[in-house]
């Protein structure tokens, strides 16, 4: 093999390998579909953290877990909930239909991620009347959030 | 010179230009002059001669080679069929080209290549 | 006892491969995205690796040749120094995830950062490397990493629908929400997963540590069947605690410890520490794994001395190859890049390098001049043969689908 | 395979195979092979007179050479020859058995691949505590 035809293995591996590691890169979206499949995917990521933080937090009540791991799992939720929230911010609704649904998946990302906080807060201050309270109000968000993702449809490749 | 540059050397017809393949391995025989600690030495008793020395080198032509079908067959198919160029022929070999007289004649069957 | 210690190198080879960070994340990733339906994959995945680490370790055993040297001999220098640099920079990345799992498995006992303890891993995986005996080894990591076993005790603890699981194991289908190529996107994830180069570098090599020789053909047989079915038999278990209980809750996994987290609720914190200890032990098997792959693979190519059955000074470079593979290793594990993310990738990497490591297995396997007596039979040849197929459709089908999908984030 | 056998293909039972010397360490690959005209005088016009081959070349400047780097190549194999007392190239009288491996008479110590090998050792792995113990 010459080293031209090395070149054309090496140079697109390294392009696919930095280029994937972007995920659900941030661009401009013109039809309301495509807003509508960044909403879900984002809903998605929230709904995954959402439920571990609610079943660790059952796990927790119950004294099946450490609590080092349920706080790590907990910050390990929290985490990529704020990177949903951001980057579904960041991403302009190309019409009035769009910005409607903005509002509405916006909300309920910020407030499942308070939910999280919550529930992170009184694993720090280790009190069991304060998680179970937590973990109550962690439920509902989680309602909240499979009612819209049944709205907005089917996944994106 | 080294083995690998006589490696991959087209051979070709030293009258009329005529190609036949590439030098794809080389067949040595024990019966060369004694070196300095009185050993006989590897003589180049020809070349063989075949299309792609890569399919060659994987070691899939050889008589006693049974299976696997699925890769036997491509081999033989993309290998081709090798022939042998004893060194007798070989007219010149500077360059990429060994130029050989005559034609190249049947691969030994003394000892198969494995 | 002794016969049970014999099979320890299969064991941790299928350990270290099988539930070691790219596939703990993949089996619990597919698990809690599509269920049991890609537990066919697995059970390809076992075959293939069976196959061609029996074929593997019958060479080693016959010949004393590792898998490397038959590569850069069948292959030629060219092709042999192409596969080096894929499989070296694959291996790389694999070492980069386990010492990171190792962290992070520690990490969650003593409520540590794991990015910290990053150097301490990197450190005892070294001095293990350095001064542990190779049988040692592969006993103790070996036999450690086998409570992971508690992931089946977790499926049934968890009292599934057996029917219902035994269906969706055998009607694979796309389910709803996923595309096509999001399900392949996995399927070759899980079959790359299975069948990563490290394994049969590892294993063969392994073979010529532990001076096999003909005689041993049985107990290579013996290594490969029972090492890989159990690591096969773990793979599956993982995937089915995952759809029993993340996959109802709509989770999709992306960190180990939600991997971790099914056991912890069917089984309590006994199971979780239970699990937390195999998954050390599994990372830790695969870091020594790859680490030393990464210095066999290279020395093989260039015929350098190598193994852990000379002193080290007499593999100088082998041991600076592994060393330096740790240290760099460790230095991108602390930049904090998602570990998770490196090892999706390295497995579907490593898929798109598999036919270059095994079809000189396949050739050298029915080589009589190497193998005399012992070449291959009908049968290693038959499923070599539609393996090799499936891995050369696989590898030309791995890099399109990373882009398509966005490396199955979709 | 066993000893020297009469008749051998050079590229498929020699080239890229493992050394090994007399107490089994491995030793370098067979890397090329250095062919030379035999002693025969020619007039310069007819058939050249038969190739012989001289001896085994190993080590990373006749790897390089091969692999179409030969400037590079030619540049290591220089210092590769011209050290010391170490043996650069290996005549095919030293070949022992040719097999899966290719086993030589000499010791890999006297070979001049044992000069990184040396190097690294030295320089590199001296320096950490408990490299003369073995490992199994």
């Amino acid at each position: 093999m010459r080293r031209s035809t090395l070149w054309s293995v090496v140079v697109p591996v390294v392009f696919v390998i930095t280029g994937g590691c972007v995920t659900n890169p941030v661009g401009p979206v013109t039809t309301v579909d495509g807003y509508r499949e960044k909403a879900a995917a984002s809903i998605d990521v929230a709904l995954g953290s959402v439920e571990t933080v609610r079943l660790v937090g059952e796990a927790e009540l119950e004294d099946k877990t450490f609590t080092s791991f349920t706080r790590q799992v907990v910050d390990d939720a929290l985490g990529p909930m704020r990177t949903a929230e951001d980057t579904f911010e960041t991403i302009a609704p190309p019409d009035d239909e769009a910005r409607a649904l903005q509002r509405e998946v916006l909300d309920a990302l910020v407030l499942s991620r308070r939910a999280l906080v919550v529930m992170a807060t009184a694993l720090e201050e280790g009190d069991p009347n304060a998680i179970a309270r937590a973990v109550a109000a962690i439920r509902p968000h989680a309602d909240a959030l499979r009612t819209l993702r049944e709205k907005l449809g089917s996944r994106s490749p | 010179m080294r083995l690998s540059e006589l490696l991959h050397r087209s051979v070709v017809d030293a009258d009329g230009g005529e190609s036949f393949g590439v030098v794809v391995d080389v067949r040595l025989v024990l019966d060369g002059p004694t070196d300095s600690a009185g050993e006989p030495t590897y003589r180049v008793d020809g070349l063989v001669v075949g299309r792609r020395a890569a399919v060659a080198r994987l070691g899939l032509l050889g008589r006693d080679v049974h299976g696997p079908a699925l890769l036997v067959r491509p081999a033989r198919w993309f290998g081709g069929h090798r022939d042998y160029v004893p060194w007798t022929a070989v007219q010149s070999y500077d360059g990429d080209i060994v130029r050989i007289t005559g034609r190249p004649v049947d691969l030994p069957v003394t000892t198969t290549p494995p | 006892m002794k016969k049970f210690l014999a099979v320890t190198l299969g064991i941790l080879t299928a350990i270290g491969g099988f539930v070691d960070m790219g596939d703990l994340v993949a089996n619990a990733q597919t698990g809690s995205r599509f269920g049991l339906s890609l537990a066919g994959v697995v059970v390809i995945g076992v075959l293939g690796i069976v196959v061609f680490a029996e074929m593997a370790g019958r060479v080693a055993a016959v010949t004393r040749r590792a898998v490397f040297d038959l590569v850069r001999e069948r292959l030629g220098p060219r092709m042999g120094l192409i596969n080096l640099i894929a499989s070296f920079f694959i291996n790389l990345l694999t070492l980069t995830a386990e010492i990171a799992g190792v962290a992070i498995s520690v990490g969650l006992l003593i409520s540590v950062s794991y990015v910290l303890l990053i150097p301490l891993a990197a450190f005892l995986v070294w001095l293990v490397l350095w001064r542990m005996p190779f049988e040692w080894m592969e006993r103790f990591f070996g036999l450690l990493g086998l409570v992971l076993i508690v992931f089946v005790v977790s499926v049934f603890k968890l009292g599934p629908d057996w029917g219902d699981l035994a269906s969706q194991a055998t009607h694979p289908a796309v389910p709803e929400h996923e595309s096509l190529a999001t399900v392949a996107f996995f399927a070759i994830a899980l079959l790359g997963a299975a069948m990563t180069p490290y394994e049969v570098f590892f294993f063969s090599s392994g073979a010529v540590e532990e001076h096999w020789s003909t005689g041993d053909l049985n107990v290579n047989r013996a290594n490969v069947f029972i090492g890989f079915t159990l690591g096969g038999v773990l793979s599956i278990a993982i995937m089915a605690c995952a759809s029993l209980v993340l996959q109802p809750a709509d989770v999709q996994v992306d960190t180990l410890p939600q991997v971790a987290l099914p056991v912890a609720v069917a089984m309590g914190r006994v199971g979780l520490a239970v699990v937390l200890l195999g998954i050390f032990a599994a990372t830790f098997g695969a870091a020594l794994e790859t680490a030393l792959s990464a210095g066999y693979s290279v020395a093989q190519y260039f015929g350098w001395q190598w193994g852990k059955f000379v002193k080290a000074r007499d593999a100088a470079r082998f041991h600076v190859v592994m060393l330096g593979s740790v240290v760099v290793a460790a230095l991108v594990g602390m930049t904090a890049v998602d570990p998770v993310k490196v090892t999706e990738y390295s497995i579907v990497l490593s898929a798109a390098a598999l036919p270059l490591t095994y079809l000189p297995i396949l050739i050298v396997a029915n080589d009589p001049e190497f193998m005399g007596d012992h070449v291959n039979g009908r049968l290693a040849n038959f499923f070599g043969s539609i393996y090799l197929v499936l891995l050369l459709v696989v590898s030309v089908a791995a890099v399109p689908l990373i882009i398509i999908t966005k490396g199955g984030s979709g | 395979m066993t000893a020297r056998p009469h008749v051998l293909y050079a590229g498929l039972h020699l080239l890229d195979r493992q050394l090994v010397d007399a107490d089994g360490m491995l030793a370098g690959k067979v890397d090329d092979l250095e062919l030379e005209p035999d002693g025969t005088e020619t007039d310069g016009t007819g058939p050249p007179p038969p190739l012989i081959v001289r001896s085994i070349c190993f080590g990373h400047g006749a790897l390089w050479r091969r692999l179409g780097s030969g400037r590079l190549g030619s540049w290591l194999e220089q210092r590769h020859d011209h050290p010391r007392e170490r043996i650069a190239h290996l005549p095919l009288s030293r070949v022992d058995r040719i097999g899966p491996s290719i086993v030589v008479t000499a010791r890999h110590e006297d070979l001049a691949t044992y000069d990184t090998e040396q190097w690294v050792r030295d320089h590199v792995t001296a320096h950490i505590k408990g490299s003369t113990h073995a490992t199994e």
